[in-house]
């Protein structure tokens, strides 16, 4: 039984009664206040304060390995010959996928019309660029000698006269993944130009108007601001689309360029793409669905929204297991030795119990959602977000450990485990992601408020 | 006070956007100047030596050959530093008791090394022969410079990849006859002043560096600039 | 080879002046500011008056210091260091550094570049004559001598003349880095405290004084095998002036069944010498003589037995192709019997019943023997008929560790088929006084004990670790009054000894000696003492009448004595030159085999154990050198450790599996020791190799392996049955096994016994080691090249003509030359030869077993080793192929195109270079690698503290950092140095002019390098051989690096199921 | 310096129709120089008061192409020119190689192109402007009302003409915009 801001009762469950993005019964007013004050407020909720401290603590985990890391060299992980990339890779790949979705929602389904995305596509941008950020971070200190990867990668005139290698894929990594941090920081940023004037102008407290103030660049709603700015939102909607694509594919390629047997394949980019959107929009879930309790947000926030990215991930998860399922055809039908005994080896070698585990995770268990009982039920959709999320990341670690462990000589072959700086390192990201998302839900409106305001009945103009 | 920001704070705004675009190009053309300043590459720079020795003096006054001193220059990647010993030839009969020479007497007498600093001082990542420098052309000044108008040595170059470079992507444009690889007064041909070489008379330093590539089978630059020729 | 044109000119002797300068050289390292100071001695410390004499006479000249890789690794180590501070490398300054000249240049030396001295590794069995090459008077790279016929390469008149260049062991190899051992004991010391050579002397001779009365009755002088003419005269004449005084010999691994088998059958001590280029059919009866340097005469054994099976030389292709066959009849897994073409692994006791019957079959009067299973059976009978058909042309080599019984009959078998004077000589032992040891120890220790004993000399043993267990030799020790000890290292002897010299490398002093065939060297020294050591020759100079003689005047005045008269300074530079004396070689006795008519040993059922002597670190003489640790030994794949090595069903039955401990115990003595199973290893019986369990080493050696001496007794000295294992519950022990063919899961996971044949399945059905038998290959010589591991056509390129054929395929564009390698499989015997001379010719680092275990060991060069079984699935006796894995030099290299800064590029050469200062180690290129050659510096491995270690390495290479990956190049600085030779010249570089380092160090010369455009090189030839083929063929890699398929000739009356084309099973 | 003069005269409505009904008659009166304010986008106010079809599409057509044209020169630039080097045997001009470059780079140079000309069009940053020199724009200007401008720099502008104009408009405020 949920109530509207005026205290009426209004039953959502009525039969006939489809959850609208929005409850009813709110005004323009109470739009802004509802998202504003959450940021305006000036005492600073406990529960957020402990949350963020966890998170900050979490994150030192990551600097102190880092700083070992630096200190020592990538002998401290797992790494070696034949497995050259570990952990570092994994996650890498792993937050990279996450970092899709946002941008995704905010670009694809805004060209798609769906109007649902306006009240989560602001934080799954940030979400977007927090998961970047991470991931950005993989490439560079997993190199053996960061302090010259740090510019020896990007092409710059010097005294050497030498260049980056631009037929390696790592190098395209390096410019997908940043062309991608820039266009989503962009188009994030443009989103929040009306938002934070709407802050600006209502903010009490000279520094925080200041400072919303300058976000803001004087934005004051002209009707010919409008004009170009929902030009531009809309063609950075549209480049954004086939960036989110080609970022993944990059990535894939880092992989299907190789030689490496369980790499080299065709299926990759699409198969990473829609990988990269299903674990994309698990991590949403599970970041909305907290939120969207501890701020009272469920008017905003409704049921359907959960609804509808379940929907999505059901769906990218069955590509996903498209792929999984064309990769072991390959194995057989190519009837090339490396390739059969790679799939082989990835079901029944020393790592076959983690392949299972994925499937598991990535398949067997995301086919509930298949039922409108599942979807509609918050605990369960938030556990199987979490089950997800793990899944993914599982079967990064599949595709890069067990390709990589026994590829062509047999004399050649070795075994990978991961060391105590490896899980720091990747759960100090863990950290580092939250540290800065809970940062931005206290300083940024978490939902696009002008957005929201086109939801309403007064926002339809007649005639 | 409806107005939060003053009038000003428009130009301010839009000035400072110029500003960040500015700074970030002075940063950058900053850099690459660094990275080619003397303060890195030691270019130009003459430093501390036990005895100041006149390359100036040596060669042009008194016109001693560089492989008197470097007997190595020519059959190892190492020109070879004049033991005391070769200073003592003359320096036991001429200047005995000179007070700016009594390091190296002190170094004869007592059996004890001079330590000089290195003036030319490559990267140990990078493995530079004279042998075949000197064996195929490359004048001792190509690299060094007015060396015989040095009263205190310097370097003369800056030692960096992209000058090795110069000259390895375009070797016709230094390469000089073997016989006047030593000749500190060698001049380019030009049209008052041709070389011989081979019978031939040179007045264009291209034609002449052709002819020597052919004549000394010198290897094209998409094999010197390779990176195997420096680096192991 | 490039550097031989100019041998002559720098193949000098050394003069002491040169000793001066390299001893002072040295020691400015030793001293070095940068890095822990390592004191030339505890003198310099305790300011004794002759050493700062000494300091005197040497300190003025000081070396100079331009290729100084010392320089090199500290810059390498600021940069990595100041960069990861100052994070950009580009402005990060360079330090001035200093420059330092001689005062007085030698004349012989040109500054940058090395010289060539001839010596020689003198070896218990036999000198090992080598060529050092040394840069600044620092010895860096050991290499054989070409001229010496112990050492030369493969003598085929078809190889042109200037290809001479000389083969090592993998011991002579190691050699070099123990001479720059910081843990090298480097002062006298009297029950540990510091002394000075003087007080040594003294006390010495006070001591010696009061026995000189008695005749030196309380006189014994105890060391190893003496192969040093100078020295054994030195002794000898101790010996006369104190008649009662006594000498012994003694060394872990000694020829005593050898020696007491010659009595047996000569009557007389004899040096048996194969000439196995004569032989067709060779015979082993557990004869381990193709796995290194342990077995009397092996470089020059492998390199005949290999001249009859490189099918190109012996004879030609095709019809005319010949090829010998052997029979290896072996108590372990050796690399021999792995090479064999039938092979019979039984226990060792049974060997001497097998060569009874065998003997008795052959008609060898009064032998008999008995041998039970059927296969064992039809094995004997096809031999018997094999050796009947070959008389003269076949040999029968007894193994060192097998009994005097087995060296008798098989003496009195080759005379019996007529091969005694043809394929096996009998000549005068390689030692000067020949000795049965154990005996000689026993008499020594009952000695000891009677009290007889007041002064014990030991030079260059460790009897204390290594004397059998029964003799409780540390007991008797404790009763003698004095007792001296000289060694390179502190070992658990010179702990128990009132006074330890520190003795001198071979590097470091004058000495002679005798390579196996008698030949004579002088061992020149390229080095004064780093670590002021005594040569034995100046010990024993003590005991005469003038001890201050030093090593020099004692091996010169000896020689002189030798060739009286004015031709002595020639005869003399004409020795140091050539590295030996020619027509030294010990004449061939004309001796016959008496039938011996010896009563066979009794065999039992208990569980067998083998002694043997470690593969690398031999009886632990070698424990200390790191590069030894970690060569991995051939079949085993093990580093760092030794095993109880045993058969599949024989871990089966005892219930153990890899890694367990188990406790070993043998009439009393116990020993905790892992568990090994290896593919091959005869059932019921467990083989242990001696060597590891040191309890006084240094930083290398400490906590490496169990001390198998421990179960090993005078008696039973080789083997002994009745060996007791008892599993350690839940006790594991970590094997740092470089190759893991026990873990491999293929069809069921989780299946490691059959794990090993499996590894063999996975290898053939990816081709990786093709081979055919000699039949088969006469019917189809192209089999290496049927079935479907093609390479795809040229013309498959995205790109057409522009694409990878303009590079490779267009004279235009390219160098004049191209590099290739072609590596016979056939002539590969594994000894590991080739790794540690990569090794020390590159600057690889040690990494320790630590690293090894987590899979980062970082040789360049590898010997992948690849079990089939001919008879399906049975792992008990199958075949090994060793095939040398050096980086294919792909001209599509994978690695190249995924380096994101262009640090793997290829050079017009077709060199796939690695660039290690542009490197940023993404180590990319090493997952995308097939061949996994590629090598990466997780840590840092490069020794950058121990500053004598620095003078260690080859100055043309780079020192490689923290954070770089690297990995084989062919040899780069070779290739560059010889073509800057030719290019002075204005010339191509010819064939043979580069050698690279593998290839020259290379006993069979199974590595081919040279020049693919080039149609007469020795590489092109070996290429164009129908059986070349390369790995991987199918990924369109086109490596630069192929192989020869192997051919076995296996003996088609025993039962073996013949494999088929290109599979190895 | 204190700026002078006035900007407009400026109503406040309460609903995006009024805002939308207002824009289309002070058009038919003949105003041309004015803008409306709104707290989010009002498509029917381009027609309304006659807002032109924006060149932005044109800019980031540009930028696109210019960072297209700078990636993949660089790239031809360093492999084939610069410093040509044999990669995996590979041709220098291994176009296929270089694809994904070129396009990461066009949109990135066509994203920015789109910010920074929808910002330079749009003149921002601006943080000072004579609207919100009136307090009820700025307390419900960028939430909840609706404004119409009709700037001073109109031809047919008169201050109070425009006031009494807006008023008749049953505007719930009308005030005339200092500058």
């Amino acid at each position: 039984m949920a109530t509207l801001p005026d205290n009426r009762p209004v039953d959502l469950t009525r039969p006939g009664y489809s959850t609208p993005v929005i409850a009813p019964g709110y005004n323009l007013e109470q739009v802004t206040a509802k998202i504003a004050n959450v940021i305006l407020t000036t005492k600073i909720k406990l529960g957020w304060f402990g949350v963020f401290i966890i998170a900050f603590g979490i994150m030192n985990l990551l600097l102190g390995a880092v700083g070992y890391l630096f200190v020592k060299g990538t002998g401290i992980w797992g790494i070696n010959i034949p497995v050259g990339w570990g952990f570092a890779i994994v996650n890498f790949v792993w937050w990279i996928g996450i970092g899709h979705a946002g941008t995704l929602i905010s670009a694809i389904l805004l060209l798609l019309k769906q109007s649902w995305r306006t009240s989560i596509n602001r934080f799954a941008e940030a979400m977007t660029l927090f998961a970047v950020a991470c991931a950005g971070l993989f490439p560079l200190i997993h190199t053996g000698r960061p302090w010259l990867a740090a510019y020896w990668l990007f092409p710059y005139p010097n005294t050497m006269k030498v260049w980056p290698q631009f037929r390696s894929p790592l190098i395209w990594d390096v410019f997908a993944v940043s062309t991608y941090a820039i266009v989503s920081l962009l188009f994030w940023y443009t989103g929040l130009i009306p938002d934070v004037a709407a802050l600006r102008d209502r903010a009490k407290n000279p520094i925080a108007k200041l400072f919303y103030g300058i976000l803001s660049m004087g934005w004051r709603g002209s009707a010919r601001h409008w004009h170009r700015y929902e030009t531009a939102y809309l063609l950075l909607a549209g480049l954004s689309t086939p960036l989110v694509l080609s970022v993944h594919t990059v990535v894939s390629w880092d992989f299907a360029v190789s030689v490496v047997p369980g790499w080299h394949a065709t299926i990759f980019p699409p198969y990473f793409v829609a990988g990269a959107i299903y674990s994309g929009f698990a991590m949403v879930l599970t970041l909305a669905i907290p939120i969207r309790e501890a701020f009272n947000m469920k008017d905003f926030i409704t049921d359907r929204h959960l609804n509808n990215m379940a929907k999505v991930m059901l769906g990218t998860g069955m590509i996903v297991a498209y792929g999984y399922a064309t990769e072991a055809f390959f194995g057989w039908y190519s009837a090339n030795k490396f390739e059969f005994f790679m799939i082989q080896n990835r079901m029944f070698g020393p790592y076959g119990p983690m392949y299972w585990f994925l499937i598991l995770c990535n398949i067997a268990i995301p086919q509930s959602l298949w039922f409108k009982k599942v979807r509609s039920n918050v605990p369960v959709l938030f556990l199987i977000s979490l089950v997800v999320n793990v899944g993914m990341w599982l079967e990064r670690f599949v595709i890069v450990i067990t390709s990589l462990h026994r590829d062509f000589l047999p004399s050649s072959w070795g075994m990978y485990h991961p060391t105590k700086w490896d899980w720091m390192t990747f759960f100090g990201t863990m950290g580092l992601f939250m540290t800065l998302f809970f940062l931005f839900i206290r300083v940024l409106p978490m939902i696009a408020i002008f957005e929201m305001r086109t939801l309403l009945p007064q926002a339809k103009v007649k005639h | 006070m409806a107005q939060f920001f003053p009038h000003s704070a428009n130009a301010y705004a839009r000035t400072s956007m110029v500003l960040v675009g500015v700074l970030l190009a002075g940063l950058g053309l900053m850099g690459d100047r660094l990275q080619r300043s003397p303060y890195v590459t030691n270019q130009g720079i003459r430093p501390e030596q036990p005895v100041p020795f006149s390359h100036q003096h040596h060669v042009s006054g008194l016109g001693i050959d560089c492989r008197y001193c470097h007997t190595s220059v020519e059959t190892s990647s190492f020109a070879g530093i004049p033991p005391t010993k070769t200073c003592m030839n003359c320096h036991s009969q001429i200047w005995t008791n000179a007070p700016i020479l009594e390091p190296v007497r002190a170094s004869y007498r007592n059996d004890k090394s001079l330590v000089w600093t290195r003036v030319h001082d490559l990267p140990d990542y990078v493995y530079f022969s004279h042998e075949i420098h000197v064996n195929k052309g490359v004048g001792c000044k190509t690299c060094h410079g007015p060396i015989d108008e040095m009263p205190l040595t310097y370097q003369h170059a800056s030692l960096q990849m992209e000058w090795c470079l110069e000259c390895h992507r375009d070797t016709a444009s230094v390469l000089r006859p073997r016989e006047q690889v030593f000749n500190m007064r060698y001049q380019e041909p030009a049209p008052g002043t041709p070389v011989v070489f081979e019978g031939q008379k040179y007045t264009k330093q291209m034609d002449l560096g052709h002819a020597i590539q052919k004549a000394y089978g010198i290897r094209k630059a998409f094999e010197l600039q390779s990176c195997e020729t420096c680096h192991r | 080879m490039a550097q031989d044109s100019e041998n002559d000119l720098v193949r000098i002797q050394t003069t002491k002046k040169d000793l001066g300068l390299t001893a002072e050289h040295a020691r400015e390292k030793l001293s070095g500011a940068r890095g822990p100071q390592y004191w030339r001695s505890l003198q310099e410390l305790t300011e004794d008056p002759e050493f700062d004499a000494m300091m005197e006479r040497e300190f003025p000249r000081h070396a100079s210091e331009w290729t100084d890789p010392v320089s090199r690794r500290g810059f390498l180590k600021l940069m990595s260091a100041s960069m990861a501070l100052a994070g950009l490398s580009a402005c990060t300054k360079q330090p001035f550094e200093p420059i330092v000249p001689y005062v007085q240049q030698p004349e012989e030396l040109i500054p940058g570049k090395p010289i060539y001295f001839a010596t020689a590794r003198p070896t218990p069995n036999g000198a090992y004559p080598l060529l050092v090459r040394s840069h600044e008077f620092r010895p860096v790279k050991i290499e054989g001598n070409p001229d010496h016929p112990a050492s030369k390469s493969i003598p085929q008149g078809s190889y042109p003349a200037e290809l001479r260049w000389g083969v090592t062991d993998a011991q002579s190899q190691a050699s070099v880095l123990d001479l720059y051992n910081p843990e090298r004991s480097q002062n006298v010391t009297f029950r540990g405290d510091t002394r000075t050579w003087g007080t040594f002397v003294g006390a010495i001779r006070d001591a010696f004084g009061a026995e000189r009365g008695r005749g030196g009755a309380g006189l014994r002088i105890l060391t190893d095998t003496v192969t040093s003419p100078t020295l054994a005269a030195q002794i000898k004449s101790v010996l006369q002036a104190n008649p009662q005084a006594k000498w012994y010999q003694w060394d872990a691994m000694n020829r005593d069944n050898a020696r007491t088998g010659a009595k047996l059958a000569f009557g007389q001590y004899v040096d048996a010498q194969y000439r196995l280029a004569e032989a067709d059919v060779v015979v082993s009866l557990d004869a381990d003589f193709l796995s290194g340097s342990h077995f009397p005469g092996f470089l020059a054994m492998s390199r005949d037995f290999i001249s009859k099976r490189k099918l190109d030389l012996a004879g030609g292709e095709g019809e005319a192709a010949k090829m010998n066959r052997l029979y290896v009849i072996e108590s372990q897994a050796s690399t021999t019997g792995g090479k064999a073409d039938d092979r019979l692994p039984m226990r060792a006791c049974d060997v001497e019943q097998f060569a009874g019957a065998l003997a008795n079959a052959l008609g060898v009067g009064g032998s008999n023997g008995t041998v039970k299973d059927d296969h064992a059976k039809t094995f004997l009978n096809a031999l018997v008929k094999d050796l009947q058909a070959t008389r003269g042309r076949s040999v029968i080599i007894p193994g060192e560790q097998q009994s005097p019984t087995v060296h008798a009959l098989a003496a009195a078998m080759n005379s019996t088929l007529g091969n005694a004077g043809k394929t096996v000589l009998y000549t005068e032992p390689v030692e000067i006084v020949p000795t049965e040891q154990a005996a000689g120890l026993k008499e020594l220790v009952a000695d000891m004990n009677a009290g007889k004993v007041t002064l014990l000399v030991m030079i260059g043993v460790n009897p204390v670790f290594d004397a059998p267990s029964d003799l409780k030799f540390a007991d008797a020790f404790e009763k003698v009054a004095l007792r001296a000890h000289v060694g390179i290292y502190h070992d658990e002897t010179s702990r128990l000894s009132h006074w330890h010299v520190p003795m001198t490398h071979y590097l470091e002093s004058w000495s002679d000696t005798r390579a196996y065939d008698g030949t004579v060297s002088i061992v020149q020294p390229l080095i004064e003492p780093l670590y002021n050591g005594r040569s034995a020759h100046e010990v024993v100079a003590v005991f005469s009448e003038n001890p201050g003689v030093t090593a020099y005047d004692a091996v010169q005045s000896y020689w002189k004595a030798q060739n009286k008269g004015a031709t002595f300074e020639p005869f003399w530079n004409r020795a140091l030159h050539d590295g030996f004396m020619p027509n030294t070689a010990s004449p061939a006795r004309p001796a016959s085999a008496r039938p011996a008519a010896s009563a066979l040993a009794p065999v039992n059922d208990e569980l067998e154990i083998v002694f043997r002597p470690d593969p690398t670190i031999h009886d632990g003489r070698y424990i200390n050198n790191g590069w030894l640790q970690e060569l991995s030994k051939p079949i085993t794949k093990l580093t760092w450790d030794n095993a109880a090595i045993m058969s599949f069903n024989t871990a089966k039955q005892l219930g153990v599996k890899d890694e367990d401990v188990v406790t070993l115990e043998l009439n009393g003595a116990k020993v905790d020791a892992p568990v090994l199973v290896v593919p091959g290893h005869p059932d019921k019986t467990i083989t242990a190799h001696y060597g590891y369990g040191r309890t006084t080493v240094g930083s290398v050696g400490t906590g490496t392996g169990f001390n198998a001496f421990l179960l090993r007794t005078a008696e039973r000295s080789n083997y002994a049955a009745g060996v007791k294992v008892t599993a350690k519950s839940g006790e594991r022990w970590r094997l740092a096994l470089t190759q893991h063919h026990h873990l491999i899961e293929t069809k069921k996971w989780k299946e490691d016994v059959v794990g090993s044949s499996q590894v063999g399945n996975e290898a053939a059905s990816r081709d990786l080691v093709r081979s055919a038998t000699f039949e088969e290959w006469r019917r189809t010589p192209g089999f290496a090249n049927e079935g479907e591991h093609q390479a795809p056509s040229r013309d498959l390129t995205l790109y057409g003509e522009d694409g990878y054929k303009s590079w490779v395929d267009d004279p235009a564009k390219n160098a004049a030359h191209q590099w290739g390698m072609a590596i016979d499989m056939n002539s590969c015997i594994g000894c590991n030869a080739c790794v540690v001379a990569c090794q020390s010719e590159n600057n690889i680092p040690v990494v320790g077993k630590e690293q090894v275990l987590a899979g980062r060991e970082m040789l360049w060069l590898r010997i992948d080793t690849y079990f089939t079984t001919p008879n399906t699935n049975d792992v008990s006796n199958p075949r090994a192929f060793f095939q040398p894995i050096p980086c294919m030099q792909c001209e599509n290299a994978p690695c190249e195109p995924v380096c994101p800064v262009g640090a793997t590029v290829h050079s017009p050469e077709g060199l796939n270079n690695m660039v290690y200062n542009r490197c940023v180690g993404t180590r990319y290129c090493s997952n995308n690698c097939p061949y996994k050659v590629r090598r990466f510096n997780f840590l840092l491995f490069a020794d950058f503290d121990t500053e004598s270690y620095k003078s260690r390495n080859n100055p043309d290479v780079t020192v490689r950092s923290r954070g770089v990956m690297e990995k084989c190049t062919y040899c780069v600085q070779r290739i560059t140095s010889a073509r800057i030779h030719a290019e002075k010249e204005t010339r191509k570089v010819r064939d043979g002019e580069i050698v690279t380092a593998c290839q020259q160090t290379c006993p069979t010369d199974a590595i081919t390098f040279g020049d693919i455009t080039d149609k007469n090189s020795r590489v092109t030839r070996m290429k164009s051989n129908e059986r070349n083929y390369t790995l991987l063929a199918e990924l369109n890699t086109r490596p630069r690096t192929s192989y020869v398929a192997e051919i076995r000739n296996p003996n088609p009356e025993i039962a073996v199921t013949p494999e088929d084309h290109g599979h190895t099973s | 310096m204190k700026p002078v003069g006035i900007h407009g005269v400026m109503a406040e409505f309460n609903t995006a129709d009024e805002l939308v009904a207002a824009g289309r008659r002070a058009y038919a009166e003949g105003y041309r120089r004015m803008d409306a304010y709104s707290p989010f986008p009002i498509e029917a106010l381009d027609e309304a008061i006659g807002i032109p079809h924006t060149i932005l599409p044109w800019i980031v057509f540009a930028g696109g192409i210019l960072g297209g044209a700078a990636g993949y020169g660089l790239e031809y630039w360093t492999q084939v020119i610069a410093y040509p080097l044999v990669i995996g045997g590979k041709p220098l001009h291994s176009w296929p190689n270089f694809i994904p470059i070129w396009f990461e780079t066009t949109v990135l140079g066509a994203s920015i192109a789109a910010v920074v000309g929808m910002l330079a069009l749009n003149g921002l940053p601006q943080p000072y402007h004579p609207v919100f020199n009136i307090q009820n724009f700025v307390d419900h200007g960028q939430n909840d009302r609706f404004y119409l401008l009709i700037e001073a720099k109109d031809p047919k502008f008169k201050s109070a003409e425009a006031q009494s104009f807006m008023t008749s408009l049953n505007a719930a405020g009308v005030w005339e915009v200092p500058n």
